[in-house]
């Protein structure tokens, strides 16, 4: 696991909670919660929404990345929450992660 | 037989006791609510348990637009509808169950698909009495083009619209285009690959998460109809039936580069009439049969 | 008609074929639902959207207990009695409802008020079939003492209860004595003051609040029926319609000292049948008539 | 106010959310949700709920306080939440806040 090897190198990794729901969930083996660690990439001290997505598309997406990722944001469709607020408000990619934050990426529902 | 400063009458009086005795509510409110029009989109899921409450509670003026027919697969959750309408219309079978409820009400049928064509002129008359007619609606569909044909027209008209949806487990909730606040197309101003939708449509529901995403709608119609309470505008709400768990979260604001809402906008109500949703979203109005195999 | 190793219909499939094709839901979790048997205490405003919708989704066995009359001030918010059935007695009324929309399951009317004497009866059959019957009980009363009775009858019948409480804007969910989680008792040893609860019963309440609650009260006694997902237990929800917030709050598990459920509790059958629970709450089964002045 | 009284004197004071449902927020004023500065008691280091809750009943009960409060404790059938979770859980009485603590007192409802 990369959290794993960044701690043995003494590198400072974030502790985050990443939601996934509204069908998205099956992209990554239909587990909607995941307590992750991530290290910021080497010769950076922060990590924003734009690495934490990278990161995601890396480690927890095991199929059709295309349905969540376009370019480097979300697809259309994608609502992203940091913290129960919309990433809209708070920088969109370049919102800056906290340790502990709660970042949600949910697909709108059609349904009725 | 209508009396007082109120002007309610003693059988409303007598109906909405408990409505009257709150108060938060009060005679206020509910007399807001006897004069208030609201528009529910679909008598499926969403639309069942919406148009009971609007209809027992009091909204003065109730229409349905819907254009599908009964089915033995809507029972598990399309509630208003009993199995001796199976094979009718369900505006018809709807609008029976609310007058059922509540006969002092007016009820309305609009037994058709709600399009660009048409859309215009149900929510608001257009262009007869120009913008009149409905107050409030209720987008309680189940598919993404009439999502964003529904939004256009509440901005055109200028509505308030109650958007619900619920597919599988989980269900979402928020009021668009309400006293300033975004319109669906301001959250969503592309629309998904179709891929994404078609995946859905084929995944089924627990007939219970639209009992409950539709339960909400009338809530949110009723506290904007009677004008008591804060509205879910700028605010989304996410349901997980399995988990039991709902969280309100914050939502972007009314953006201003949005198409349908924004500063410089073009839509007009001419664009909206010929505008193609079925084309723009890559998906149909009426839902895919299903397909099972057990 | 049954054939298969899944035990549905070909009807049965076709009716919830949108349950069906839930890979979260399924086969099995509606095999669990079709034979599950669930009792739903109280046939009002909580009850009307309960019982619809555990009706709808293909609860087998579906009883309700109510000794009410539907009355004209019950339709702002008991969707499931229609005008015709005012006077009639509210079990008949929904009875006829739930079998309207699903005849294909079985309806129990047990037209009488669920009182200490006869709860195990209805609950378990007590003494006759020992502790057989429903599997599952749903709180849908409107009083205190009905509250601690049907809690200590779940204690000693050995059933989950399904608890919801909805008053003015405001609602409450929880699920009782589940699987070792904590009973009504272990929240509230000692009842309230009788005043406190006298106020909320003349302060009216908003249809569309006991609605909601309604509605997930069915879907905690469809998870907990269908072993699917995670019931609300050692976990409250509290629901603010005003403003629109839902919290989920975190409960105390069961208490060793409880004296209904606890390690050195003494609760018996005998004892259960015989104890005054109008006396130890200070208040009445019954619900006070409403004073209304406008 | 005891809270901006206590700022001149220099005493750390804490911000703490507190709200009123199911009817006890009919005892202060309709008011459901209350932000407020209280300051631990002279001598005192930390603020217990207990210390809270005589805070609440000298401050912001307006109205029969018997409806809110038995003994040094809350009456039967009020529920109370520090932080969304039952403060049975967390020493009741002797529960110690925090700053940006979130303190729910609901009354249990028994209407349908
Ligand atoms: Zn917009
Ligand atoms: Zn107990």
């Amino acid at each position: 696991m990369k959290g794993i090897a960044a701690r043995h190198l003494g590198v400072v990794e974030m502790h985050l909670t990443l939601e996934f729901g509204g069908g998205l969930e099956l992209l990554c083996q239909s587990v909607k919660i995941h307590n992750v660690e991530v290290d910021p990439q080497t010769g950076k001290e922060k990590l924003t929404m734009r690495d934490l997505l990278s990161w995601v598309h890396a480690n927890l997406i095991k199929e059709r990345p295309e349905m969540f990722m376009k370019g480097d944001s979300v697809r259309p469709g994608v609502l992203v929450l940091v913290n129960d607020c919309d990433w809209e408000l708070s920088g969109q990619l370049d919102t800056r992660l906290k340790e502990k934050d709660v970042i949600v990426f949910i697909s709108t529902l059609h349904g009725g | 037989t209508y009396g007082g400063d109120h002007g309610l009458s003693s059988d409303a009086i007598y109906r909405y006791s408990r409505q009257l005795l709150l108060p938060s509510f009060g005679v206020q409110a509910q007399s807001n609510l006897l004069k208030s029009k609201i528009l529910v989109v679909g008598a499926g899921g969403l639309g069942s348990p919406a148009l009971l409450y609007l209809a027992a509670c009091g909204v003065g003026c109730l229409g349905m637009v819907d254009h599908d027919i009964v089915e033995l697969n809507n029972m598990h959750r399309q509630i208003i509808h009993t199995e001796a309408y199976i094979g009718q219309p369900k505006v018809k079978s709807a609008a029976a169950a609310c007058r059922a409820i509540n006969s002092t009400i007016q009820v309305v049928e609009h037994e058709e698909a709600l399009r660009a064509s048409n859309a215009l002129g149900i929510v608001s008359q257009y262009p007869c009495e120009a913008y009149m007619k409905y107050d409030i609606v209720v987008d309680a569909t189940d598919n993404l083009p009439s999502r964003y044909m529904i939004s256009d027209c509440c901005v055109v008209a200028g509505k308030p619209l109650v958007s619900g949806a619920a597919l599988g487990l989980e269900g979402q909730l928020t009021v668009y285009n309400y006293n300033g606040g975004p319109c669906y197309r301001c959250l969503f101003p592309t629309p998904p690959p179709s891929d994404a939708c078609q995946r859905c449509s084929d995944s089924g529901v627990l007939g219970i998460v639209p009992g409950v995403i539709g339960c909400l709608q009338a809530l949110e119609a009723i506290k904007i109809a009677s004008d008591v309470g804060e509205p879910l505008s700028g605010r989304m709400l996410l349901f997980d039936a399995l988990s039991a768990r709902i969280r309100i979260v914050k939502i972007r604001g009314k953006s201003l580069q949005c198409e349908s809402c924004g500063e410089n906008a073009a839509l007009t109500p001419n664009l909206f009439q010929s505008f193609d949703y079925e084309n723009f979203t890559q998906s149909s109005l009426s839902t895919a049969p299903l397909k099972l195999r057990l």
